[in-house]
């Protein structure tokens, strides 16, 4: 530490740390057994009313769906901040991404700094960029089977996205690369999304209820999966692909 | 089953008219006819149509009725269950109404574009989603979404200030919100339940109702609900986020964004053991805020940070009433209701004169360039210049400042008096008083901006009519110009255009002040009846009664001294230790620690 | 087995905090984001952990490093 | 218990990152540790609740399945945070040339 006097800030960290501990030190020290009540509940029913293997899916996206709505909220408010805040920084952003904020496309900022990438990067996001691609839409669709699901689906399609764009050939491989089809994406996504709510609405069911409601939610279910990997996937690949620019200086 | 969708539109349209806006900034060419139709028709449908569906619930909400469920039809102990009854309603009514002001003013002079469109409606979705939630985890979702949507409405005014502003709030409230979190895992551990009913049957069922833990978890919960609405200490993070912000944002943040978390935490205090003691300290700080921030709001001398410690003070004032109902309402006294109401009146009504206040403030500062209560002078001939024939903004802000000292018969007097009334024989009566005092003097001050640039004082003061004693020139010493204070940009360069929307965005927030003060006695029968149960009743005591206009000549009067006290030389130097007391990133977090321990001492060994 | 993990998490984040050089603190965090995917495996907690690996060690990490990268490198004294 | 306790420690080095120092990265870096601590504390405690994971099929009992899908939207929205929060440090960067808080504050004023 250093030899002076603690500054402000760490006599400050002090206290908060002593103030936390003394008001949460009940919870560390609560050792009662865990609820098993919803446990039972959905041991016993939660495959027949969702009709998804995979509870964790069957919750977020069917019981609590609603949260699930708010979350992808936050991540689009979070991604169109950041990327409000990157691209309005114009003179540090390559001149092609500043434009990917008002939504023109940047290919051509990724193209004019291909040249001081190593062959090897060239090969390995030519090959693996479409694998990714595939693995990324399997965790998204089979969510409700095996682990996995909309958000993490969405995440490995991004790094599949990101994959394409770094390569030097990459840049004109598929227009996916491109921030303006990523922003589209994103946007007619986050629009289903909410048809999709609505859906419950227009069929009688409710707000954000599975419409059809002879046929057991899992469609429903794997429907939402698709449509929100789908927005996570363009969101955080159009977020990584304006960082990709900002950072080659 | 109209009434349950009807119930969840004001949340659903907004995310409508977001997703549309979104549609907007993607599809079409920036800037084309096809882009401004659809972030336009985005707007209308996430601001104007939630006015039909509260229309149509207004009758099931003035009869005390709810509406109850789950949403999505799920079984109801494991699905989001929400609620949507009077209180719900006038929160949705207090949020689109300064919403649909502000967005009016933002078309004219505020951030444009569908950017900011569809980030401004997700938080009116916000504001709707947190006041009908009745489940703990997705009231911790809705208050992550209306915090993320208004950090980057905060920085979307460019200004370098802003950034850091909305940084220290950023962080902060995401730190509280993990605190929130542990309350969470608290509550679900002892009671396996995440509704609010559930938790309450649970927590009684278990020996001393959960004992400690149950103690910190609501501690946190609570806490960082309250970090929310800036009640002190927790407010260190509101002056900068609002004086930085645009004037539009600044008008919603001031006027709904610190009312809505605290109308849904009364929902969580008066569900949980416990909540009473939490509700009765929150009273108590409310009490004492009305008047530190005054003081603090008196020295200022930027005149949107002078405003957003009157917001800190107002709220002080709604949490004051709103502590104490809290408190009844959650040991099963219906006498709570009374509180509540009026706590709701006045913050109602502050939204409104608060978010007048901050439009009209901006606009003179835009059109004047230069922010500094000091050196801001002849507002009237800079709005001109700026093209403004009729003189709104110079009405607007006279009858937002009239509100906001308690002069009859504007809404800022009525809901004082009614709070006044309510919190009869309690000690935070006379700090709410001597607050009142303080308002009035700071806000004098803040009318000095109309007078005449350097030319003849007491004329301009003679025009306004409003000074009750001769005022002398303005001391020369204070004219030394404040160099952190610059301009903001471009302010000189381009020359500040009035447009008509920011006039009717005015001119609509001026009326309903005047409206709501004419018809105060009604609204508050009206406020009893939608929050409390069926049947539910208070006396309305007489408003123009000899005491309270007694009460208000004594506030004039102190007004005016205490003002003239502010313009001496030991005045002045008060005024600048105030000002500039050390104002660090980490006192935020030691408030909010020490709130947080001082909340859970206060339930385990006081209450 | 689960305390041990947590001790190395821990260690991992006392470091990441504590090291002058951003860039070692964010290797450190993206270890601390496997180190608990890991963990979160063996809680039987599989979505999570898939979460945390994508999310928490992908993402964060990404992001992090484009702001080092747009930043300084180093935390000055 | 030691877990409860090692988690407890893992949250106050986030707390500690958040106040003491005085670089915005690093205050990222103590939000992040703060966030991924209150999750470890759920799943772990979670853990004890039953033998399997919450895949119906498998043999034995399931944990409870209700922390894993609120932690799932703790963790994104935690990473949305960081995300937002290096952005507006990225833009106090380049405003004021400066990554220390106390020193950005001094140099903006209160502009």
């Amino acid at each position: 530490m250093s030899a002076r006097a603690p500054s402000a800030q760490v006599l400050t960290a002090a206290l908060c740390i002593a103030a936390a501990s003394f008001a949460l030190w009940p919870l560390a020290n609560f050792d009662g057994p865990w609820p098993e009540g919803i446990r039972d509940y959905l041991e016993a029913r939660g495959q027949d009313e969702s009709g998804a293997r995979n509870l964790v899916s069957a919750i977020y996206l069917g019981y609590r769906g609603y949260d699930t709505l708010g979350e992808t909220i936050v991540l689009l408010v979070a991604v169109s901040g950041a990327i409000g805040m990157i691209g309005a920084a114009g003179s540090k952003l390559t001149p092609g991404y500043a434009d990917a904020a008002q939504g023109q496309s940047p290919v051509a900022g990724t193209a004019r700094r291909a040249h001081r990438r190593t062959e090897l990067i060239d090969v390995v996001t030519g090959k693996l960029g479409p694998v990714v691609l595939v693995f990324g839409l399997y965790v998204m669709l089979f969510g409700h089977v095996s682990p996995g699901g909309g958000f993490q689906g969405g995440v490995v399609v991004a790094s599949g996205i990101v994959f394409l764009g770094m390569g030097s050939k990459g840049a004109g491989l598929s227009p996916l690369v491109g921030a303006v089809t990523l922003a589209r994406i994103e946007a007619a996504g986050f629009l289903a999304l909410l048809l999709a709510a609505g859906l419950g609405i227009v069929s009688g069911a409710g707000f954000f209820a599975p419409p059809l409601r002879g046929a057991s939610p899992v469609g429903y279910i794997v429907a939402l999966n698709a449509v929100i990997g789908l927005k996570v996937g363009a969101g955080i690949g159009f977020l990584c692909i304006a960082m990709l620019g900002e950072a080659e200086r | 089953m109209v009434e349950t969708d009807l119930a969840l539109a004001p949340v659903y349209l907004p995310l409508v008219g977001a997703a549309l806006a979104f549609v907007a900034k993607a599809f079409p060419r920036k800037g084309s006819a096809a882009a401004k139709a659809l972030e336009y028709s985005g707007a209308f449908v996430g601001l104007a149509l939630p006015w039909l569906a509260l229309a149509y619930l207004a009758p099931l909400a003035a009869s005390g009725g709810a509406v109850e469920g789950v949403i999505g039809g799920w079984a109801p102990q494991l699905a989001i269950s929400y609620r949507f009854d009077g209180l719900a309603w006038m929160v949705d009514l207090l949020g689109f109404s300064v919403a649909g002001a502000a967005w009016l003013y933002a078309l004219g002079a505020g951030p444009k574009g569908p950017a900011f469109t569809s980030i401004f409606l997700i938080q009116a979705s916000a504001l709707a989603a947190t006041a009908a939630t009745t489940d703990l985890f997705n009231l911790f979702v809705c208050l992550e979404v209306l915090g993320m949507a208004s950090y980057v409405l905060v920085t979307s005014s460019e200004k370098p200030g802003a950034f850091l502003a909305s940084f220290s709030y950023l962080m902060v409230s995401a730190a509280a919100m993990v605190f929130f979190l542990l309350g969470v895992y608290g509550l679900y551990r002892l009671t396996g339940a995440l509704e609010y009913g559930a938790l309450s049957r649970g927590l009684s069922a278990l020996p001393k109702a959960g004992g400690a833990v149950a103690a910190a978890s609501v501690a946190s919960v609570a806490a960082a609900v309250a970090l929310r609405t800036a009640v002190m200490p927790l407010y260190g993070w509101l002056p900068d986020a609002h004086a930085l912000a645009p004037h539009a944002v600044s008008a919603v943040l001031s006027g709904v964004l610190i009312k809505t978390p605290l109308f849904a935490l009364s929902r969580v205090l008066i569900a949980l053991p416990g909540g009473d003691e939490v509700g009765m300290l929150l009273g108590y700080a409310g009490g004492f805020t009305a008047l530190a921030a005054v003081l603090i709001a008196l020295s200022q001398k930027d005149v949107k940070r002078l405003l957003a410690y009157h917001s800190i003070s107002q709220i002080g004032y709604v949490v004051a009433a709103w502590g104490a109902g809290t408190a009844l309402l959650a040991r099963g006294e219906p006498a709570g209701t009374a509180f509540l109401a009026a706590a709701f009146m006045h913050a109602f009504f502050h939204a409104l004169f608060k978010g007048l206040l901050f439009l009209t403030v901006g606009t003179i500062s835009d059109a004047a360039g230069e922010r500094d209560v000091y050196l801001l002078r002849g507002a009237g001939k800079a709005l001109k210049a700026a093209g403004e024939r009729l003189p709104i903004t110079g009405l607007a802000f006279a009858v937002g400042a009239l509100s906001i000292s308690a002069i009859p018969p504007f809404n800022g007097y009525a809901s004082k008096a009614m709070l006044s009334y309510v919190l009869k024989g309690r000690w935070e009566y006379l700090f709410l008083f001597a607050a009142g005092i303080g308002t009035l003097a700071s806000f004098i001050k803040l009318s000095t901006i109309f007078w005449p640039a350097a030319g003849t004082a007491a004329a301009g003061a003679k025009a306004l009519g409003r000074e009750p004693s001769p005022c002398p020139v303005p001391d020369p010493s204070l004219a030394v110009p404040d160099p952190s204070l610059a301009a903001p940009e471009g302010a000189k360069a381009a020359p500040y255009r009035m447009s008509a929307s920011v006039g009717l965005a005015q001119a609509l927030l001026a009326l309903a002040c005047v409206g709501t003060g004419l018809a105060a006695p009604a609204f508050y029968a009206a406020a009893v009846r939608y929050i409390g149960p069926p049947g539910a009743y208070a006396s309305v005591p007489a408003l123009y009664g000899p005491a309270e206009l007694g009460k208000t000549l004594i506030v004039i009067v102190g007004g005016g001294l205490l003002y003239l006290a502010t313009r001496t030389k030991s005045g002045k130097a008060v005024a600048k230790a105030i000002r500039e007391r050390p104002r660090g990133f980490h006192g935020l977090f030691a408030a909010f620690c020490l709130g947080l321990a001082g909340l859970y001492f206060w339930m385990t060994y006081i209450a | 087995m689960i305390e041990a993990m947590l001790a190395a998490i821990l260690i991992l984040s006392l470091y990441a905090v504590e090291s002058k050089d951003l860039l070692h603190g964010t290797i450190a965090l993206s270890g601390v984001s496997l180190l608990s995917s890991l963990l979160f495996y063996v809680l039987k907690a599989p979505d999570v952990a898939i979460t945390e690996a994508a999310v928490g060690a992908g993402v964060s990490t990404v992001v992090y490093v484009w702001a080092i990268k747009s930043m300084e490198r180093s935390e000055s004294p | 218990m030691t877990a409860r306790l090692i988690i407890g420690a893992l949250f106050m080095v986030g707390l500690w990152a958040l106040v003491a120092k005085r670089n915005l990265v690093k205050k990222v870096f103590g939000l992040t540790i703060l966030n991924s601590a209150a999750v470890l504390l759920f799943i772990a405690e979670a853990g004890a609740s039953g033998g399997g994971a919450p895949i119906m099929g498998g043999g034995q009992r399931i944990v409870d399945p209700i922390p894993q899908a609120l932690m799932l939207t703790a963790i994104v929205i935690g990473v949305c945070v960081t995300a937002l929060a290096l952005g507006m440090a990225y833009r106090l960067y380049k405003a004021t040339g400066s990554m220390d808080i106390e020193e950005i504050r001094k140099r903006l004023g209160n502009g």
